[in-house]
């Protein structure tokens, strides 16, 4: 189990959360299970959310492990210049 | 669309005059070829007035100099007696676009493209220039105020050219400058810009004076009440004070792009004053 | 095979030294090939025809007299551009921006385009069509068209991110929210609170070189695209899309790039060439004149912004609270999101809270520039902070360094921080000599900071080893700075051998994989990965053929400074092989000696700088001249230092261009009045002094070499910079950027009259 | 439309070619005769990209007609180099990596080569302005100034 922290308006899309506890192993299965049990996510992940997993953001490697003890933040997925 | 190259002015004067549609004339070409990649014109006959024996000479002679045509503002910049006599008016010259357009632009398109903004303008009208114009009746001069009629408009008639720009011999203690403002150091067109143009007497008091400022009006302004305040005196504080009050009072400028009313109208005053001084230096005024 | 992108201290031999770029020499004998510089034999000249009104229905377009002109190959409006986007409405914007559908939403959008036998014969066609508009009513302004009754751009949208979806459409695409703690708590601990709105008008990147490609369509649904891009597999991937293509059926070969900045991400006229290659029979070479860029490509955000920051009388900040309104042009974007989450990542606050609103207004399409948001975002922060620091009665230097954000720090957007280099580029900002240098009349010195993210991404190389040792290095990302040079180096430095002995190359489309675009300074951070991977897997090859050449197992190989050594006392008579031997024998040992890679690159680590500036103000005119810069910024490690500089000094003299006179001024009839260069007022030679530099380097835990982005951070803090120089040399606290000439002689005026 | 038959020099080599009297020397080079190495960056004359030597005359090529080169000498930057020998400008452009994008390199290097052969040593203030028609917006100039001080001295010296 793992304690995911939700950005403003992403908690907003979850139902007015801004945390959740989810069993997830990797990125790929926490949005999975983010999807599923909140289906108004699931256009925000399509969108393209990035995971923050100990102030390091990740956008793509959905293979990237949760460590259990790990602060996990969900960010918006940015564009750069 | 067709290109020719004169051999004569009279030849220049005969096609432009013949010329059933718009013909322009080419000597720079840094305002033509910036309107003609703009699609603001779209001539049927260039022509180009570069191989016109005398227009690309400066000539010195007894009455004082006469700048022909094509003369691009690099050259003038290279001219010493020239710069010697009228500093101001081979400042405003060289301060047309960049070094690359220094080699190609000249005083004469500078004011024939009738921009009120035109860096030259206000300095030649200061120095009291007078422009050579040929065309189908012959030959006439003019003071160069009277060239431009509003912006982008002139006076010129079908078939005529400006040949020259005359501008007097100088007396003793006699001194001109320019001043313009622009955002940047270099590269922009005048926000507001004045020329002052002085002569004075033995003592260092002004005898003579004459004040233009640009992208102050429609054409260049020239202000009278300005030289008349500036006569007589020695450019002391409470002067320059009423010359930068006159000169920020005689515009009527607008508001656009590249600045507001209330800024012209201020630095207007600014800049006559410094030039004025810088004027009264070159004079010998002390 | 399974790549490790921790760091790990090492000593370089290559990383750090300062050789000559790969691509210079072509560069400075004009041989090198930009966007423009590309020819086809029998090629065709594309021109767009573009809207005149800011907002207005096309009710129709009549092209039959454009058609019959001779020389004219073929016309093609929206209608030859059917939507293939399947509901991918960011594609169906970039579609509608490509060519407007049913209305102009902006001076400058394209409405029709054609492709004839010369540039006079399409310009003359150009004039032919016709198009009935119904002029709407327009809004520019970024607050005016958040007004209750403004008129509406797009009657479809509904604001997301609000508590209720609203019943009403408006120009407000989306609300977003970030933060922590109780800002109203907070703010009842303040002693000092500053309260300040502020404003920054919209800016172009600016790029010399305008959008160039030439597009060759073939009878068989193949296609050829040349092109100037940040991104020739996204570009690829666009026009696929458009124009319902298989991707690999286009073969996208970027030309070199004449200057991007973000401006260069996504497509623009390209799926138009494309479109009139195909319907034309012919190649197509579209070349953007400089009012085209201007009026219809990738300006930035215009923005207003509100700030309050409250400290106590110790100087510690006790809330932070920022409202963000960023222009998107006509399509919905993310900008003022960025712009919220950047706002205060540089501070280490109890609470704090950023809202942003994305507002469309009647003005071409936003599109990144350089740390895209940011600047805007701490231009009003910085100044604020500056302005507490005084009220608190702090040096600003030591007041932001008493409250800098720093490991284990939670971050104004939400993450807790790794290490990070806020504090040691204060440190050193207050340790430079340019703080202590005396200052003259009506002169004044200013600092200001800036944090970007940074982003890694999709990205793979190939490296291919000749028979005579040297090698070839293929990379997907665009070279827009030096990273050729850069990427080289990499190489040299993983395999051992010298630079000179490694070529890179930007590959096209069909020679490599996908690789993401060069944005979110990502060039150099994620190839320098895929490269360093790429090697690795060529030195296990390299050391399989040494074991076959001394007949051993390959465990007992090991590569050391570009030679296979054996190890173990049973080998102690073998001697080395050198890269260049394995090389020469590989013929025989196995063929061709390669190392490929491809991966995500992520972990970029984010990005600060602090700047320096002192400028003097003319008070009689309100001109601002900069006379001197200091640039200090963390750049993880400075692979080819030269380069990082250049990265500082260029993203420096952007923000001093944003901060003192480029704006896009707009009339009230909506039309852009400064499309040129000549009014589009870019720094020029003699506006700015040298810009010095100091690289720190802090290791990015997450790249080999430690390497950081650094593209992007030094165009955030200039804004706040200058404005914090202007308030000491002048006394007046400018709020509105540009702070042009009139701009600031309106505030010392009206400072003057009290 | 009646097309200008033009003779002149570029590079030193007799060039002639047929071009349409409103067609730029710009256009020419590169459409024509095929010298890209001069660019369009604005064709108005604003950022200096286009430049090329005109009889001793620094001139952005965008502002020029093609028919006006008749009789007269051009320099591009396709001509610096002598062979392999790379123009002293050149070479320091490269050690100093005075380019980022190289989109405004030609521009620049012709333009301080125009510099330098009038003032063969300027102040930085000198080169400041002296190069202020050539826009740059990856450098902020810094390195440009830096090469061509450098070039400068070794011109000198040589």
């Amino acid at each position: 189990m793992v304690e995911v922290t939700l950005w403003g308006s992403l908690g907003r899309a979850a139902g007015g959360t801004n945390k959740l506890d989810i069993e997830a192993k990797d990125i790929r299965e926490l949005f999975r299970k983010l999807a599923e049990q909140h289906p108004g996510l699931q256009p925000w992940i399509d969108r393209g959310i990035a995971v923050s997993i100990d102030g390091t953001i990740y956008r793509d490697t959905w293979s990237k492990q949760l460590p259990q003890d790990a602060e996990i933040f969900l960010l918006p997925r940015l564009a750069g210049g | 669309m067709r290109y020719i190259r004169p051999l004569s002015i009279e030849d220049a004067v005969g096609t432009l005059a013949s010329s059933a549609r718009t013909a322009a004339i080419l000597a720079g070409g840094s305002d033509l070829l910036v309107r003609m990649k703009g699609g603001f014109v779209e001539p049927d006959l260039i022509v180009d007035i570069k191989a016109v024996p005398g227009l690309g000479d400066v000539q010195e002679t007894a009455e004082g100099f006469r700048i022909g045509a094509a003369v691009p503002s690099a050259v003038l910049g290279e001219n010493t007696a020239l710069k010697k006599a009228w500093p101001g008016v081979v400042e405003a010259a060289r301060l047309i676009g960049s070094k690359q357009v220094q080699g190609r632009c000249t005083i004469v398109g500078n004011l024939c493209n009738a921009s009120p903004a035109a860096d030259s303008v206000p300095a030649m009208v200061a120095a009291g220039a007078k422009a050579v114009i040929v065309g189908p009746s012959g030959r006439r001069t003019i003071p160069v105020e009277t060239v431009p009629a509003g912006p982008g408009r002139t006076t010129l008639a079908k078939g005529e050219i400006i040949e020259a720009i005359l501008l007097d011999k100088r007396p003793p203690h006699a001194g001109d400058a320019y001043l313009r403002f622009i955002p940047r150091t270099e590269m922009d067109i005048a926000v507001v810009s004045a020329g002052v143009n002085l002569t004075l007497d033995e003592k260092g008091a002004v005898k003579t004076a004459r004040v233009a400022l640009g992208a102050a009006a429609p054409t260049v302004l020239l202000v009278e009440e300005a030289a008349e305040v500036l006569v007589g005196s020695k450019l002391d504080e409470a002067t320059l004070e009423r010359l930068a009050k006159v000169c920020s009072g005689a515009c009527r400028p607008i508001d656009d792009k590249r600045g507001t009313i209330e800024f012209r109208r201020k630095v207007a005053g600014v800049l006559a004053r410094r030039a004025a001084v810088t004027a009264y230096q070159r004079a010998g005024g002390k | 095979m399974n790549f490790d992108p921790r760091y790990s201290t090492r000593n370089f031999t290559a990383v750090g030294t300062r050789p000559i770029r790969p691509d210079g020499i072509d560069k400075v004998t004009g041989r090198a090939r930009y966007g423009a510089d590309f020819n086809m034999a029998g090629q065709l000249v594309g021109r767009i025809l573009r809207s005149p009104h800011a907002h207005a229905k096309i009710k129709k377009i009549d092209t039959s007299k454009a058609e019959k002109l001779p020389g004219v190959k073929a016309v093609i409006t929206a209608a030859d551009l059917p939507d293939h986007t399947n509901g991918d409405a960011a594609m169906y914007d970039i579609l509608d921006n490509c060519m407007a559908r049913k209305k102009a939403l902006y001076d400058g959008h394209a409405v029709a385009a054609v492709a004839a036998i010369d540039a006079r014969t399409a310009r003359q066609a150009l004039k032919l069509i016709e198009v009935d508009y119904e002029v709407l009513a327009h809004v520019t302004d970024v607050d005016e068209a958040m007004k209750h009754g403004a008129p509406l751009i797009n009657d479809a949208v509904f604001t997301e991110g609000l508590e209720e979806k609203p019943v009403k459409p408006s120009n407000v695409t989306k609300r977003s929210q970030f933060g922590h703690g109780d800002v109203h708590a907070g703010f009842g601990h303040a002693d000092f609170v500053v309260e300040r709105s502020f404003r920054t008008e919209q800016t172009h990147q600016g790029y010399i070189e305008p959008h160039a490609c030439v597009a060759s369509a073939n009878a068989d649904g193949t296609a050829d695209l040349w092109v100037c891009t940040q991104g020739h597999f996204v570009y690829r991937q666009h026009c696929a899309q458009l124009l319902g293509m298989d991707a690999s059926k286009l073969r996208v070969t970027s030309s070199e790039i004449g200057g991007g900045f973000g401006g260069k991400t996504h497509v623009w006229a390209e799926p138009v060439a494309l479109a009139l290659s195909r319907k034309a029979g012919r190649p197509v070479k579209l070349v953007m004149t400089r009012d085209e860029v201007f009026r219809a490509s990738g300006p930035t955000s215009a923005t207003s912004i509100d700030v309050r920051i409250g400290a106590r009388k110790d100087g510690t900040i006790t809330a932070a609270e920022a409202t963000l309104r960023y222009s998107c042009g006509p399509y919905a974007g993310s900008w003022a999101e960025v712009g919220a989450m950047t706002s205060f990542a540089c501070y280490r606050l109890e609470n704090v809270k950023t809202v942003g609103y994305e507002v469309l207004v009647n003005r071409p399409k936003t599109a990144a520039y350089r740390a895209p948001s940011a600047p805007m975002a701490a231009f009003a922060v910085e100044s604020a902070i500056d302005e507490l620091a005084k009220m608190v009665g702090m040096d600003p230097v030591d007041f932001r360094i008493k409250n800098a954000a720093q490991e284990g720090t939670r971050s104004s957007y939400g993450p807790v921080y790794g290490p990070i280099g806020i504090g040691p580029t204060l440190e050193a900002v207050k340790n430079h000599p340019h703080m202590k240098a005396p200052l003259g009349k009506n002169q004044g010195r200013g600092m200001a900071c800036g944090f970007w993210f940074n982003f890694g991404g999709q990205t793979c190389t190939d490296l291919n080893i000749g028979m005579d040792g040297s090698v070839s290095l293929a990379v997907g990302t665009i070279d827009v700075g030096g990273s050729r040079a850069s990427l080289s180096l990499i190489a040299a430095e993983e395999l051992g051998i010298a630079y000179e002995h490694v070529k890179a190359v930007v590959a096209d489309t069909s020679s490599l994989g996908y690789n993401d675009m060069t944005d979110g300074s990502r060039g150099t951070f994620s190839t320098s990965m895929a490269t360093i991977s790429a090697a690795r897997n060529a030195i296990r090859t390299l050391r399989e053929r040494a074991a076959q050449m001394w007949d051993i197992s390959v465990d007992d190989v090991a590569w050391e400074h570009g030679h296979a050594v054996a190890r173990g006392e049973k080998h102690g008579n073998l001697g080395k092989l050198s890269l260049k031997e394995i090389a020469a024998a590989s013929g025989t040992t196995g063929g061709p000696i390669a190392g490929h890679s491809e991966l995500v690159a992520d972990g970029a680590g984010v990005s600060f700088a602090t700047h320096i500036c002192d400028i003097e103000v003319d008070p009689e005119t309100g001109a601002t001249r900069v006379l001197r810069y200091t640039v200090v910024q963390d750049a993880g490690k400075a692979v080819h230092p030269t380069y990082v500089e250049g990265q500082y000094q260029g993203g420096a003299a952007q923000g001093i261009g944003w901060a003192l006179n480029e704006e896009y001024i707009y009339g009230k009839d909506g039309r852009l009045q400064n499309a040129g260069f000549l009014d589009y007022r870019i720094p020029v030679c003699s506006d700015l002094p040298m810009i010095d530099t100091q690289i720190l380097e802090i290791p990015n835990p997450n790249h080999p070499y430690g390497v950081r982005g650094v593209g992007e951070t030094s165009i955030v803090p200039p804004l706040a910079a200058i404005a914090n120089a202007l308030s000491n040399a002048a006394g007046v606290r400018m709020t509105h950027i540009p702070m042009s000439p009139p701009r600031v002689l309106a505030a010392l005026e009206a400072a003057r009259e009290g | 439309m009646a097309g200008v038959a033009v003779s002149t020099t570029i590079n030193g080599d007799s060039v002639e070619y047929l071009c349409q009297p409103d067609e730029t020397l710009l256009e020419v080079l590169r459409d024509r005769l095929g010298l890209t190495g001069a660019k369009e960056g604005c064709g108005t004359g604003d950022c200096g990209a286009c430049s090329v030597i005109l009889d001793g005359r620094l001139v952005c090529s965008c502002l020029v007609l093609g028919a006006e080169a008749e009789g007269r000498q051009v320099e591009t930057v396709e001509g610096m180099a002598h062979g392999e020998q790379l123009h002293p400008l050149q070479q320091k452009f490269l050690e100093h990596a005075a380019l980022q994008c190289g989109i405004c390199t030609p521009g620049f290097l012709i333009a301080a080569k125009d510099l330098l052969a009038k003032n063969p040593s300027p102040t930085e203030e000198e080169i400041r302005f002296g190069l202020a028609g050539n826009l740059c917006r990856c450098t902020g100039y810094d390195k440009i100034v830096r090469a061509v001080q450098d070039a400068a001295n070794m011109m000198r010296g040589a």
